[in-house]
């Protein structure tokens, strides 16, 4: 028996059909939407202006708080606006927009594909670089990384998490990282370890449908003492922080408190790659990996992309748009990471972003709702549920506005994960309305 | 025989002295007289126990109206002037009349209006789409209209028109009660005088973006170009934040403004047609 | 307004200094459509007076509140006042059977037993104050 | 105050005592009138008043009420008024009229708390389950149903009851028994 | 697709579906049926056939021109629904009374509460309990030699009988469990009694058709139990917990007193008990949604039929203890599961 | 053992909401927080139980002897309605905290049906174990009575949870209110007679 | 209001079981057939009306202060006439209807007429707005019986309609909660219309 955490959970098909698919480089793009709202938290403020121009890597932005990260350059050119332009879902935010010309790096940039071994930075030197270089989780929250790397009173890290079990059914990117730059993102991840202290334990968590992952892993960290990899058993949403520590130490994180709490810390794969980069090769988190993926066979690729490229731009290069840029005619939805988790795109003029960890072209048949029913109280929701709620309850609670009985029966626990509605077989919008409540539950909360 | 009898008068007199003790002390104590009058406006007042008044229910209103006769705020939307002056009728005293109220829809951009960029597939209800994204046209300020407002109405008076797409309200049927404000998560619904002769004019948009967005977005939006202002004689239209916004009580109904609106997004309500032809010429 | 923890009651203040909030509390019937005709007992006035602060917040007098209180607390009140006399009902009875005692005299000792007990209650008055304390809050609408 | 509710309580017992007096009467002819009822049916023509002459006796733990009938002097019967508590719902209490031979005249269905549909077919007015026991006598015809072995044919659904009222009917003949033992059958 | 089609996540969704679900519980459902036409035949046909289009054609009249809302067959609840009281019919039962079956079931039981999902109480069973208390005789004694399809009828071929409806010397009686009630109180033994009537447990578990439709083969019901389970439809959390609770509380009574109280395996095996505890104690709507809810409920369905079986006035206890413990339902499911975790955990 | 048949009996057997009919209105009327019924249920079985006690007394020792039972009515009605009111003056006095908490928490006992009912059942009502059919004894009696209190607390109870879920789920309009609870009572009384004839 | 007005508002807009939903426990406990019910609300009518009558008379003498145990006393009174009457004259009747008939005393219908309205009203109007009242408790105790009886037991005030067994359930408790249900759904439907 593998590992895995002990609530609820589901399984649908993993679908990664992109798995066997090498990473290559997008083409540069003409033009990069940079918006300033990359990160959790407080925006990036802009510090360059229309006209400028810029090198890849020059900041653009700077983070504007203790929670907030800074922007840089993804290409060189000039700046051509500042300004407000709708994101993928159609919303306002503040974007720095650049026009390519050429390709030019700062020169501090070490460009070459070498893997330097070696670490010679010092743990609070390490720290100041990854917040320079405007490292955030790309596992999906884009908590800024320095953030969770700064100690809390009290709170005594033990172990250090890498998250690679890319639950998520369809996307790669995780495991191509794995598979091409094991060593570089291990790096990365020793690198985090010290900046926590040395007496933390790291650990690396793959999936068992990725046995080569785990195996390349296993290699790489033969060479580490401190280090080891957890195979888990396949079984989303293995990748929840909250899943993932509990999957590993058996440890459970309370309601509101920081996974620290349990003396763990989770960071993404890719976030170890991007702090590799950022301290070893002085690289701002210009690049990432994105999926591009979906049943279509043909449409399988997994790219090192510019941030700020527009959504467009990739799907032409990946084939999924016709001659008029229009996308082709069986791809209904383009949803902005995992199907699970993602976010449906609506606005295909906005960029991929930071923490853009693919996108997934679906078909109507795949996605489309079916018709609703009435509730048959199967209990599949709350077998499916990794936080042990009650999606069932919450939902009827939630349609009858009783937001008091909401609280009691701890909707702000609800990580959004998606299994229940997944799961109904009446197919209820049951996460829909649980999402609201909760975001009205922890709007109240947050007033006391 | 007598015996019998004796018996009988002297348990229950001395029962019947123990009972009114008791029963004595107590009411003297907790038990609450109701007023009668509570009940007799209750029977004028519509009990539809919407809560459109603030309190909990018809009930707590009128408990509160008959035992605070110096609160003049106190109002049934739902029963109107009409059931307010019965009710105070019932209690000897006057009130205040409030110009009746209506709810109005705050947009214009109907589906044949504004272009629909992609199909919604979640669970119809305006709150989740406003939490999710921008809704299925360009305007993020535009009624969604799934109909959240029509599920909250207690009454009937709203129906989302199957062809603009949009929420009608039957003014017969509606009675200001506010429910359907509350329910809207674009806050497109406000509740205005129903005017002379239900006779009212209003600004037909939310949209606060700049002209030339909200013209892309919608070609009956309101574009904060400020003719309006100008064309006022009243002093009644603000500008902010590129939306007009009329006030009702300094509105004299000349309706110049509704001619001068280049993306005709001030709406008259209940004036005759024949003078609305002229408008338009 | 169903949360499990707390039960809410509304009132009216009817002091301020120290705080008197004056609750009606109605019949168990209450699904009966007919609330107004049974009066035998069907609504009682009962004040409150025990609070424990008002959050920040000064109460007028005649203002509407609500009242809360641990669910906790009502049953600890159900227990000193009905839950131990009942059993110390049965418990006598039972005792006062065994020894053979005459019916109407169990009877009799029983009732007695439950009045020392009240009689004790009343003794331990003051302690027993200190466990019950009721918030008021604002009724929101 | 205390005197207009003492005036009420003092007004108010003397109707009701009055009432009582008044009543007094009727009840207890309306009780007796309904034993006399019952024992018109089950006993042939008497002249004499049985539930004056009634007297009690001790049978099984039992205390058993027996009705003697004369006709012009001459004993035509005797009523036995027993009470079974193997009824499903409760006790059943029966009235079963013998001839002096031991014949079962009749029987009548005092009170009993059998349910409603089932169990209250014991009542002559609601199936005719009891009149198979008229004219049967109890030493050819075994009192019990037929799934015990015996010849009374149940009520359907309802074996308990009829059990019960058999098991009644079998007290009462043996009380019937002891009486002409023991009283010789004679008033 | 021109436009993008947009929803809040996730996107892609189970294969399930209510219907599917319920499509899944009627083909566990055939080996039963096929052995009470195996065993009955037409008679056992025309309560099937009776009830199933009973159910189906009241819910349609009642949802259409009652409730004036879309019509709610298609889900195939209310099949289950007809095909489980049927099969918790004697096959004796006259269509009218079938027919009364199915307004109860549906009319009252189902849709005056709201339809599919509001009921709190489990429709087949309201029906026959309701069927049970109305028509004691009918519904406890098994005749199949009543009405048309007697096999002294020249006109039915012997073929369309069934087995045993060939069988002359077994057309009527009680049920196993009916029998050994009346005995007991006669004073027989249940060994004795079960020697007597030729109850072998090989019989019982096999088939026989002396009781309701679906009392008829233990196998039968096994084999329905196990598909459901190998298609993950139910959890067989409930149906363990009746087993093991009937079993433990009757072996108790047997090992105090095997003269009065009848062997753990012949409870197990009569009466209604596998018929209830596979599919009718598991019927989604009216039983808990948690693990422990689900143990709690089994167990006193388990205590309540044995209580009744052995003490009460009915032989069977099934129906009713079920029913009971329907209503302990809301209760059971106000249980809060554990919270994922209430203090910060350490190892 | 007749205790506990006593008990079975009046809590299941002949529940007095679902088969005796005494105490319905309370039954429908009372809200569906279950922590409400779980109160309602101990306060009426400590007014039940001293009622009973009390009536039963008068009955047996004051009524009979004087011979004037046709008094029952009477003077049981006027009893019980001063107890229940002199327990809260009584608990009033004693503790005013006591008092108030209970004044929060629970609605008044107006179960007037359900325990003069109770109180005349007790000593009329004859029962038989096995032998002659007797009235109660006193201590029976009063078993008698806080089993009867406790089936009343039992359908109560399971009645708020059945409540809560319907104002959940929703019942069609004409159903909402009394009728629904009725015919739940009837279902539930269905489920009920599985357990006539155990005593 | 006239006095024909006052007797018919008892029977149906404030019908005192389909629409106040009061007395509960008679209705549900005595409608085991059509005349017992009839019987019920025959005696609790006669109890409503008189003591409404009596009450009104002696209100104007009746300290506020007492009002309540007066009634009270009044009501058992009238109750322990009703009991010993029917003792004496309908004994079968009596043991049928049994714990019921004392249990008028706290039926709500009847003190809470006696509250609301005789207290306030003219004897010969409360002698009326009892008779209306108890004359609707009357009429749904009946139909309900009927109901029962016809659905239970195949006939009509005795009379034997359908040979043989009917549904049992509706003459048990059951089906007392399942036909008083349906019967208030159709009384509102029908009062509506
Ligand atoms: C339901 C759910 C599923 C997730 N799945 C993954 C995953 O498969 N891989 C991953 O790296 N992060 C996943 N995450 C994000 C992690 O919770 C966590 O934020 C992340 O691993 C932290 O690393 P980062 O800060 O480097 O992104 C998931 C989160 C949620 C709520
Ligand atoms: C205000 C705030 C402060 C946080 N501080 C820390 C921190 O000090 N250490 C840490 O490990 N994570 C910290 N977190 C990160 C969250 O626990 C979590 O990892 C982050 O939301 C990413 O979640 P996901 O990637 O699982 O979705 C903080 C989050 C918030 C909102
Ligand atoms: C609610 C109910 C009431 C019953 N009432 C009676 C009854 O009054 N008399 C009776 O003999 N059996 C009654 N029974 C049936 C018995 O319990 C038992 O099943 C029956 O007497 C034996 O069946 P049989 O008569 O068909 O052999 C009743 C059963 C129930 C469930
Ligand atoms: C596993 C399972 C068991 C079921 N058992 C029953 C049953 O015992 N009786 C019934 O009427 N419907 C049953 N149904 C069908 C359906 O759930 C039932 O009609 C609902 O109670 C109606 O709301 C069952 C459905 C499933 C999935
Ligand atoms: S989305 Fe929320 S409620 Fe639904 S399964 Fe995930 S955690 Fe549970
Ligand atoms: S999975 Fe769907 S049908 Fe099943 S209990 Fe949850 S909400 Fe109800
Ligand atoms: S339209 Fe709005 S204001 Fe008017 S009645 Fe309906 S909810 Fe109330
Ligand atoms: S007015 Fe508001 S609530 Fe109504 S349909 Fe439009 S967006 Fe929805
Ligand atoms: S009549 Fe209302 S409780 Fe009995």
């Amino acid at each position: 028996m593998s590992k895995t955490f002990s609530i609820g959970g589901i399984h649908p098909n993993d679908s990664k059909f992109s798995k066997d698919v090498s990473i290559v480089d997008l083409p540069v793009p003409e033009r990069v939407f940079l918006p300033m709202n990359q990160h959790l938290g407080i925006p990036a403020a802009p510090v360059v202006k229309k006209g400028d121009t810029v090198l890849v890597g020059q900041v653009v932005a700077e983070a504007a708080g203790f929670v907030s990260a800074p922007i840089h350059a993804s290409v060189s050119g000039t700046v051509t606006d500042v300004g407000l332009y709708p994101d993928f879902q159609g919303k306002r935010v503040q974007t720095v927009v650049i026009e390519t010309e050429g390709d030019d790096w700062l020169d501090t940039i070490d460009r070459t594909a070498q893997v330097k071994q070696e670490i010679t930075m010092v743990p609070k030197d390490t720290f100041q670089k990854i917040q320079e270089m405007g490292v955030v989780g790309l596992g999906g929250a884009a908590f800024p990384t320095y953030v969770k790397l700064t100690p809390i009173e009290g709170m005594n890290p033990e172990f250090l998490i890498i998250n690679g079990s890319e639950c998520e059914p369809f996307l790669t990117s995780d495991y191509r990282l794995m598979l091409e730059h094991g060593q570089e993102l291990m790096i990365g991840a020793e690198l985090m370890r010290r900046v926590l202290g040395t007496g933390v334990t790291g650990v690396i968590g793959i999936e068992k449908n990725k046995p080569l992952a785990i195996k390349a892993m296993q290699k790489i960290t033969a060479g580490y003492l401190q280090w080891k990899v957890v195979p888990l058993k396949k079984r989303y949403p293995q990748g929840g922080e909250k899943q993932l520590i509990d999957a590993v130490l058996g440890r459970k994180v309370a309601s509101f408190a920081l996974p620290i709490s349990t003396g763990a810390i989770v960071q993404n794969v890719g976030t170890a790659f991007a702090v590799y980069e950022a301290v070893q090769k002085n690289k701002p988190l210009v690049t990432n990996v994105l999926t591009v993926t979906g049943s279509d066979p043909k449409i399988q690729y997994n790219y090192r992309f510019r941030i700020g490229t527009p959504i467009e731009d990739v799907l032409k290069t990946a084939g999924a748009l016709d001659a008029e840029g229009n996308l082709l005619p069986h791809i209904a939805k383009v949803v902005n990471g995992g199907p699970m988790m993602g976010k449906a795109v609506v606005n295909m003029k906005a960029p991929v972003v930071k923490s853009t960890s693919g996108l997934l072209l679906l078909t109507e048949k795949e996605t489309k709702r079916l018709e609703p029913g009435e509730c048959i109280r199967c209990a599949k929701c709350f077998q499916a549920c990794p936080m042990r709620l009650q999606p069932y309850l919450l939902y009827q609670l939630a349609l009858a506005g009783r937001t008091e009985e909401l609280d009691e029966y701890r909707v702000f626990d609800c990580i959004d994960c998606g299994s229940c509605l997944y799961a109904c077989p009446a197919h209820l919008p049951l996460l829909d309305l649980i999402r609201l409540a909760k975001n009205t539950s922890l709007k109240n909360i947050r007033k006391k | 025989m007598i015996s019998t009898l004796l018996y009988t008068v002297l348990i229950l007199s001395l029962l019947g002295g123990l009972l009114a003790v008791v029963l004595y002390v107590v009411a003297q104590k907790f038990n609450v007289q109701e007023d009668p009058r509570i009940d007799e406006v209750l029977e004028v007042l519509p009990g539809a126990n919407c809560g459109g008044c603030g309190y909990a229910g018809c009930r707590a209103f009128v408990e509160a109206f008959v035992n605070n006769p110096e609160r003049t705020d106190l109002f049934c939307p739902v029963g109107g002037n009409k059931a307010m002056q019965m009710a105070a009728m019932v209690l000897g005293r006057d009130t205040l009349e409030q110009a009746p109220k209506v709810a109005v829809v705050r947009c214009n951009g109907s589906c044949q209006v504004r272009p629909q960029l992609n199909v919604y597939d979640g669970s119809p209800s305006c709150a989740v789409v406003a939490d999710l994204y921008g809704g299925e046209t360009a305007c993020s300020f535009g009624c969604l209209g799934l109909g959240d407002c029509v599920q909250s109405c207690a009454f009937d008076a709203l129906t989302i028109d199957p062809e603009t797409c949009l929420p009608v309200v039957d003014e017969d049927k509606c009675t200001s009660c506010g429910a359907c404000v509350k329910a809207c998560p674009r806050g497109i619904i406000e509740i205005r005088p129903k005017g002379p002769k239900n006779r009212r004019i209003f600004v037909s948009c939310m949209n606060k973006d700049k002209g030339a967005l909200t013209r892309k977005a919608c070609p009956v939006g309101c574009i904060g170009c400020g003719l309006c202002v100008k064309a006022c004689p009243f002093d009644a239209i603000t500008i902010t934040n590129n939306l007009a916004y009329i006030d009702p009580d300094a509105c004299r109904l000349c309706r110049k403004c509704v001619a001068v609106c280049p993306t005709h997004s001030i709406l008259e309500i209940n004036f005759p047609p024949k003078k609305q032809e002229v408008v338009h010429e | 307004m169903h949360s499990k923890e707390t039960i809410t009651h509304k009132g009216i203040v009817t002091a301020t200094n120290p705080l008197k909030v004056e609750i009606v509390t109605e019949g168990a019937c209450s699904g009966c459509h007919a609330k107004g005709y049974c009066s035998l007992s069907a609504k009682k006035r009962k004040e409150i007076t025990r609070f424990q602060g008002t959050e920040g917040w000064t109460p007028v007098l005649g203002e509407e509140v609500v009242i809360s209180m641990h669910t906790r607390l009502g049953f600890k009140a159900l227990w000193y006042g009905m839950g131990i006399p009942a059993l110390l009902l049965g418990l006598s009875v039972t005792c006062f059977s065994i020894l053979k005692m005459k019916e109407w005299v169990v009877g009799v000792f029983a009732l007695l037993c439950i009045g020392i007990y009240y009689f004790v209650l009343y003794l331990l008055k003051y302690r027993i104050q200190n466990d019950f304390y009721f918030t008021v809050h604002r009724p929101n609408p | 105050m205390f005197l207009t509710l003492l005036l009420i309580c003092f007004g108010g017992s003397a109707i009701l005592g009055g009432v009582y007096l008044l009543t007094h009467g009727p009840i207890e002819a309306a009780q007796t009138a309904k034993v006399n009822r019952a024992l018109m049916g089950v006993l042939p023509e008497f002249d004499n008043t049985p539930s004056e002459e009634c007297f009690e006796m001790d049978l099984e733990g039992q205390v058993i009420k027996a009705y003697p009938a004369l006709f012009n002097g001459e004993p035509v019967g005797w009523a036995v008024e027993v009470v079974t508590t193997r009824g499903f719902g409760g006790p059943i209490q029966i009235m079963v009229g013998f001839l002096p031979d031991g014949t079962i005249f009749n029987s009548a269905l005092i009170s009993h708390s059998e349910t409603p549909g089932l169990g209250d077919k014991l009542d002559a007015e609601k199936s005719d389950f009891s009149t198979q026991f008229k004219g049967k006598h109890p030493a050819t015809f075994t009192l019990a149903v037929k799934k015990d072995g015996g010849m009374v044919d149940a009520i359907t659904a309802a074996t308990i009851s009829s059990r019960a009222f058999c098991h009644a009917m079998e007290v009462a003949y043996k009380a019937f028994q002891h009486i002409a033992t023991q009283e010789g059958g004679k008033v | 697709m021109d436009k993008l089609l947009v929803s809040p996540a996730p996107h892609i969704h189970t294969k399930e579906s209510t219907k599917g679900i319920m499509l899944d519980v009627i083909i566990a459902l055939v080996p039963a049926v096929l052995v009470s036409l195996y065993l009955a035949g037409i008679s056992a046909f025309l309560v099937l056939a009776v009830s199933v289009t009973g159910c189906v054609l009241i819910e349609h009249l009642i949802a259409k021109y009652l409730m004036k809302k879309e019509t709610t067959v298609r889900d195939l609840s209310a099949v289950v629904t007809g095909l489980l009281l049927a099969l918790n019919l004697p096959v004796s039962a006259p269509w009218w009374m079938v027919l009364i079956g199915c307004v109860v079931a549906i009319g009252i039981a189902k849709m005056t509460f709201g339809g599919l999902g509001h009921n709190l109480f489990n429709p087949a069973l309201v029906a026959r309990v309701f069927l049970l208390v109305s028509f004691p005789v009918q519904m406890t004694n098994w005749a199949l030699s009543n009405g048309m399809f007697s096999p002294e009828n020249p006109l039915i071929p012997g073929f369309l009988l069934g087995v045993q409806g060939q069988l002359p010397d077994a057309l009527s009686g009680a049920t196993p469990l009916g029998l050994v009630k009346e005995g007991i109180s006669l004073g027989l033994t249940p060994q004795a009694l079960i020697n007597q009537e030729g109850l072998t447990y090989g019989k019982l578990f096999l088939g026989h058709m002396s009781g309701s439709m679906g009392e008829a083969s233990g196998v039968a019901l096994l084999i329905g139990f196990v598909y459901l389970l190998v298609r993950k439809v139910i959890k067989p959390i409930i149906p363990i917990a009746i087993l093991v609770t009937v079993a433990l509380f009757s072996g108790i009574l047997y090992w105090v007193n095997p003269a009065q109280f009848a062997d753990p395996l012949f409870h197990l095996l009569t009466g209604g008990l596998l018929i209830g505890a596979f599919f009718m104690a598991t019927d989604y709507v009216t039983s808990p949604m948690s693990p422990l809810g689900m143990i709690i409920f089994g167990v006193g369905i388990g205590v309540v039929t044995v209580i009744i079986r052995v003490w009460g006035a009915y032989p069977e206890g099934m129906s009713f203890a079920i029913l009971f413990m329907n209503a302990w339902v809301p209760l059971i499911n106000k249980i809060k599961p554990f919270p994922y975790q209430k203090e910060v955990s350490r190892g | 053992m007749e205790y506990i048949l006593i008990i079975i009996s009046a809590v299941f057997v002949n529940n007095i909401v679902l088969n005796q009919f005494l105490g319905v209105c309370p039954f429908l009327g009372v809200s569906n927080r279950i922590s409400t019924a779980v109160g309602m249920s101990a306060a009426v079985l400590f007014v039940m139980t001293l009622s009973t006690l009390i009536t039963y007394l008068i009955q047996m020792y004051v009524l009979n002897p004087l011979q004037i039972g046709f008094m029952q009515t009477v003077t049981f009605i006027l009893v019980i309605a001063a107890l229940v009111q002199m327990v809260e003056i009584v608990l009033k006095k004693i503790s005013p905290a006591l008092y108030q908490a209970l004044g929060i928490f629970l609605p008044l006992i107006t179960t007037n049906c359900a325990v003069l009912g109770v109180a005349i059942l007790v000593v009329t009502q004859e029962f038989s174990f096995g032998g002659t059919p007797a009235l109660l004894t006193l201590p029976q009696a009063l078993v008698y009575t806080a089993a009867m209190a406790a089936g009343f607390g039992l359908a109560l109870i399971l009645f708020a949870g059945m409540r809560e879920h319907m104002e959940l789920v929703g019942v069609p309009q004409p159903f909402k209110g009394v009728p629904i609870a009725l015919i739940t009572a009837g279902i539930l009384a269905l489920a009920f007679m599985g357990f006539s004839g155990i005593v | 209001m006239s006095k024909w007005k006052i007797i018919t508002q008892g029977i149906i807009k404030e019908n005192p079981t389909f629409v106040l939903v009061l007395g509960m426990c008679p209705t549900l406990g005595t409608t085991t057939s059509a005349i017992n019910g009839m019987s019920m609300g025959l005696a609790t009518t006669f109890v409503l009306m008189l003591s409404n009558y009596v009450i009104s008379l002696l209100a104007g003498f009746i300290p506020s202060k007492v009002r309540i145990p007066a009634f009270i006393i009044v009501i058992a009174i009238f109750v322990t006439v009703v009991q010993l009457v029917m003792q004496a004259y309908v004994p079968a009747l009596y043991q049928t209807l049994g714990l019921f008939i004392p249990l008028i005393v706290v039926n709500c219908i009847v003190l809470g007429r006696a509250e609301a309205y005789a207290s306030k009203n003219k004897p010969l109007d409360s002698f009326l707005d009892g008779l209306g009242s108890g004359l609707g408790f009357t009429l749904a105790l009946t139909v309900l019986g009927i109901v029962r009886e016809l659905l239970g037991a195949g006939s009509f005030f005795g009379l034997k309609l359908i040979p043989g067994d009917a549904i049992l359930v509706f003459i048990l408790a059951p089906g007392a909660f399942l036909a008083l249900g349906y019967l208030m759904v159709l009384f509102n439907k029908l009062k509506k219309a």
